[in-house]
C-alpha cells in the first residue's frame, strides 16, 4: 500500500474520495461532543463549569503531539525510504499542528486564569506544550530559510527527527524542574481519575479533533502536491524563455 | 526623494515577507528568550513579575540584534548597496529607509506582542501597557544603533558577532530608561519615557549620518 | 555630456593597479577598456562611478546639468544587484523608482533583451544568462547619459550579445556614452579601445 | 444553553477562539487549494506564471 501512495496521482485520487467523508465525519462528531460536553457532563465539584474547556483542551494537546509523530514518521520517510510524498505530508502536516498547540496554550491559559488567578502558571505540562510549540516554530522557520525544496525536505527532517528524540527529554526535565521550585502542583490539570460521564465527550472530542486534523492534513498535502506542480512548470516556463531567446 | 524613501521600504518589506516571515523570526526568537528566563529561575510569579519589564526589554534587544546582519551585508554582496549610491537621494536617507523597513518588520511587531508575553511573567495590567509603550518608542533607537553597526560590518563576512559587540554598549541607555520607563512602580517613569523619545530621535540622526559614512567607505 | 579622467594612479590591496591613466569621452562614443586580467579595468569602472578612491589624478564629467556624475551613469558589474525573492518586474520596478527619470516600463525593458513575458518570475529562478539580461534591463528603465559595463558580455550567448549592440548603438546613436571593460570585442563597429597594463 | 456560571466569558472565549483557529485552517486550506489550481490552469494553458513560490 506505502509504494502505491508512493506515485501522486493515485495519491490524489484516494485523497480526493475520502476527504468528503472525513470532513463529515468530523463534523458529526464534534456536534455529538459539543452536546455530550455542555448537556451530558456534570460540573466538576471543585471547579464548577469550567472544566468544560477540557474538552477541547486535552484533544488539542492530543493533536499537537499526533501531528509532530505524523512529521516524524514522515521525516523517516524523506531520510530512509525517500518515499516522494513524505515531505509533502511533512510539510501539510507543520502548519495544522502549530495551530492546535497554540489552541492547546490558548485554551489551557484561560482554563487557568479562574482557578489560578492568572493566565499563565509555569505548570509542567503547559510549559511542555510551550516548548513544542517553540519547536513547531522552528521547522516553520527552517522551511522559510532554505529555498530549494529538496535541501528544504533533507534539512526539516533531520531536525523534526531531533526534536521528536528530544520531546520526552524535554518533558522529563520540565516536569522536574516544576516539582524543584514548587512541590508537585497542587492541582492535576483534569484530575488523575475522570469520572466516566466525562470520558465519554473527551473520547468523542478527541476523536472528532483527530478526524478534523486528518482531513485538514489530507487536503494539505494534496495542495502542497499542486504547489510543487506549479513551482516545476514555472521553472519549465523559464527555459521555454531561455530556447525562445536563444 | 519621498519615491525613493518608499520604494526602499516597500522593497525591503516585501523581502521581509517573503524570505523572513515578516517579524515572524523575530517573534518567535522574543518568545524564546521570554520562555527561557523561568527555566533559569524558577516559576515563581512574584519573583518573574517584578523583572518581567526587564526580560521583555532584553528579550527585544537581542531580537534587533538577531536582524542587524543581514541589514546592509544582503544588499552588499548581490551589488544592490552599489545600485543605492548612484541614486540622487543621499545615503542618509537610504539608511533611514533600511531603518525604518528593518523596524517595522522586526521592533513594531515585539512591542505590538509585548502585552501577550508579558503574560508569561506574570505582568499586572497595568506594568503591560507601559511596557508595550516604552516598547513601541524604544525599538526604533534600537534599530538605529544597531544600523551603526551593521554598516560597519557591511562588508565583513560573518559579521553577525562583531555588530553585537559594537552595537551593545550603545544600546545601554535605550536599555536603562526603556525599563525604567516600563516599571509602573518606578516614579520618575513619565521622564524616563521622555528622554527615551529623546534617545531615539538623537539615534536616528547619528545612524543616519553614521552609517552612510560607514557604508561610503564600502565599494569593490 | 563629457567625460574627462586625467592621470588616475591607484594602489588595490597594496598593489599599484592604475599609473597615469588618462582618456576623453565625449557624446555617442564608446571606449573599450581592454587589458588582461588584474590590469585595473574594473577598478578604473569603480573610479568613475565613484565606488572607490583613486589614489592620484581626477574623473570630471561637464554637461550633466545640476547633476553629480554617480547620478547621470548606470553601472552593469558582475554582481547584477538582484534580489532572487524579487520578480523581475519588481527588480527592475525598483531600479526605475530608485536611479530616478524613469524609461521604458519594465516588461518593455525585459522585451528588448529577450525575455518577454518574464516579468512575473522570481529572479530565483532564473538562469545565470538570463539574470545577466534583466540586469541589463535596467539601463532601459532609466535614463542616464553614460554607461559603464564591467565584462557585459560573460554569460551572454549570441543572440544576447546582438540585442545588447542593438541597444549600445541605440544609446550611442542618442547621444550616449559608453566606457566598458572587456575581453571579447564589443558588438559595435567604432569603439576607441584604451589597453591597460603592460602591453 | 444551560447557564454555564461566573465563569462563562472564559469557556465561551476558549470554545470561539478554538472554532476561530478551526475555521482559519479550513480557510487557508481552501483558499491556498483555489490559488494553486488557478495557477496550475493559466501555467499549463501556458499564458503566465504565477511567481507563488514555496510557501510556508
Amino acid at each position: 500500500m506505502l509504494t502505491r501512495l508512493a506515485n501522486p496521482g493515485f495519491f490524489m485520487r484516494v485523497s480526493g474520495l475520502a476527504l468528503a467523508p472525513l470532513a463529515a465525519a468530523a463534523a458529526l462528531l464534534f456536534a455529538l461532543g459539543l452536546y455530550l460536553a455542555f448537556f451530558a457532563s456534570p460540573a466538576d465539584y471543585q471547579q464548577g463549569e469550567t472544566v468544560r474547556i477540557m474538552y477541547i483542551h486535552v484533544p488539542a494537546a492530543w493533536l499537537a503531539l499526533f501531528f509532530y509523530s505524523i512529521m516524524a514518521v514522515s521525516a523517516l520517510g524523506t531520510l530512509v525510504w525517500r518515499h516522494p510524498l513524505a515531505d509533502v505530508s511533512q510539510r501539510a502536516a507543520a502548519p495544522i499542528g502549530a495551530a492546535f498547540t497554540l489552541v492547546c496554550l490558548v485554551t489551557g491559559s484561560l482554563w487557568g486564569k479562574p482557578m489560578w488567578g492568572t493566565y499563565w502558571v509555569w505548570d509542567a505540562r503547559l510549559t511542555s506544550v510551550l516548548v513544542l510549540f517553540l519547536m513547531y516554530c522552528g521547522v516553520l522557520a527552517l522551511w522559510r530559510a532554505v529555498d530549494d525544496p529538496g535541501r528544504a525536505a533533507r534539512a526539516v527532517a533531520v531536525l523534526t527527527l531531533v526534536g521528536a528524540v528530544n520531546i520526552p527529554i524535554v518533558k522529563y526535565s520540565v516536569e522536574w524542574w516544576s516539582t524543584l521550585h514548587q512541590g508537585p502542583s497542587v492541582f492535576r490539570m483534569g484530575g488523575p481519575t475522570i469520572d466516566p460521564s466525562m470520558l465519554r465527550p473527551l473520547l468523542v472530542m478527541a476523536l472528532a479533533f483527530t478526524l478534523f486534523g486528518t482531513a485538514l492534513h489530507l487536503a494539505g498535502m494534496r495542495t502542497e502536491i499542486l504547489r510543487r506542480r506549479v513551482r516545476s512548470l514555472t521553472l519549465l516556463q523559464a527555459e521555454r524563455l531561455e530556447r525562445a531567446a536563444a | 526623494m519621498m519615491r525613493v524613501f518608499a520604494a526602499l521600504v516597500r522593497r525591503d518589506l516585501a523581502i521581509a515577507v517573503r524570505v523572513g516571515g515578516a517579524g515572524g523570526l523575530g517573534l518567535v526568537f522574543f518568545l524564546m528568550v521570554v520562555t527561557l528566563i523561568p527555566f533559569a529561575l524558577g516559576p515563581d510569579l512574584n519573583l518573574l513579575s517584578r523583572i518581567g519589564p526587564a526580560v521583555l526589554w532584553i528579550a527585544g534587544v537581542l531580537a534587533t540584534l538577531i536582524g542587524l546582519d543581514r541589514l546592509f551585508q544582503a544588499d552588499e554582496e548581490d551589488g544592490s548597496l552599489d545600485l543605492m549610491r548612484l541614486s540622487p537621494a543621499p545615503l542618509e536617507l537610504v539608511v533611514l529607509a533600511k531603518c525604518v523597513a528593518h523596524w517595522l518588520a522586526t521592533g513594531l511587531p515585539l512591542a505590538l506582542a509585548s502585552p501577550l508575553f508579558g503574560l508569561l511573567v506574570a505582568l499586572e495590567p497595568a506594568a503591560l501597557g507601559r511596557t508595550a509603550l516604552s516598547l513601541l518608542i524604544g525599538t526604533p533607537a534600537l534599530a538605529f544603533t544597531g544600523a551603526v553597526g551593521a554598516a560597519l560590518a557591511a562588508s565583513i563576512r560573518r559579521g553577525g558577532l562583531l555588530i553585537a559587540i559594537l552595537v551593545v554598549p550603545l544600546m545601554v541607555p535605550v536599555l536603562i530608561f526603556g525599563v525604567a520607563a516600563a516599571d509602573p512602580a518606578n516614579a520618575g517613569r513619565d521622564q524616563a519615557l521622555t528622554i527615551l523619545l529623546a534617545l531615539t530621535l538623537a539615534s536616528g540622526a547619528v545612524a543616519a549620518i553614521g552609517a552612510a559614512a560607514a557604508l561610503r567607505g564600502g565599494g569593490q | 555630456m563629457q567625460l574627462e579622467a586625467d592621470r588616475l594612479t591607484c594602489h588595490r590591496a597594496g598593489r599599484r593597479v592604475l599609473t597615469d591613466v588618462s582618456f576623453a569621452l565625449g557624446p555617442g562614443e564608446a571606449l573599450a577598456v581592454t587589458g588582461r586580467n588584474g590590469a585595473g579595468k574594473s577598478t578604473l569602472i569603480g573610479i568613475v562611478a565613484g565606488l572607490i578612491r583613486a589614489d592620484a589624478g581626477s574623473v570630471r564629467a561637464t554637461g550633466t546639468g545640476e547633476r553629480t556624475l554617480p547620478e547621470s551613469l548606470h553601472l552593469v558589474a558582475h554582481r547584477d544587484a538582484l534580489k532572487a525573492s524579487l520578480t523581475a518586474a519588481e527588480n527592475l520596478a525598483f531600479a526605475a523608482a530608485l536611479l530616478g527619470s524613469a524609461a521604458l516600463a519594465p516588461d518593455d525593458a525585459l522585451r528588448r533583451v529577450g525575455l518577454p513575458g518574464a516579468g512575473a518570475l522570481p529572479v530565483g529562478y532564473l538562469s545565470a544568462g538570463q539574470r545577466r539580461r534583466v540586469a541589463l534591463a535596467r539601463l532601459l528603465v532609466a535614463r542616464r547619459p553614460l554607461w559603464l559595463l564591467d565584462e557585459p558580455m560573460t554569460a551572454l550567448d549570441a543572440a544576447a550579445q546582438d540585442l545588447l549592440g542593438g541597444i549600445m548603438a541605440e544609446h550611442l546613436a542618442g547621444g550616449g556614452l559608453i566606457l566598458a571593460a572587456t575581453h571579447a570585442p564589443l558588438p559595435l563597429d567604432g569603439t576607441r579601445e584604451l589597453r591597460l597594463g603592460a602591453p | 444553553m444551560m447557564e454555564t456560571g461566573r465563569h462563562a466569558v472564559f469557556i465561551w472565549s476558549a470554545y470561539g477562539l478554538t472554532c476561530l483557529v478551526a475555521f482559519g485552517l479550513v480557510l487557508r486550506a481552501v483558499l491556498d487549494h483555489r490559488a494553486q489550481t488557478r495557477a496550475l490552469a493559466r501555467l499549463e494553458a501556458g499564458s503566465g506564471p504565477a511567481g507563488s513560490g514555496p510557501r510556508g
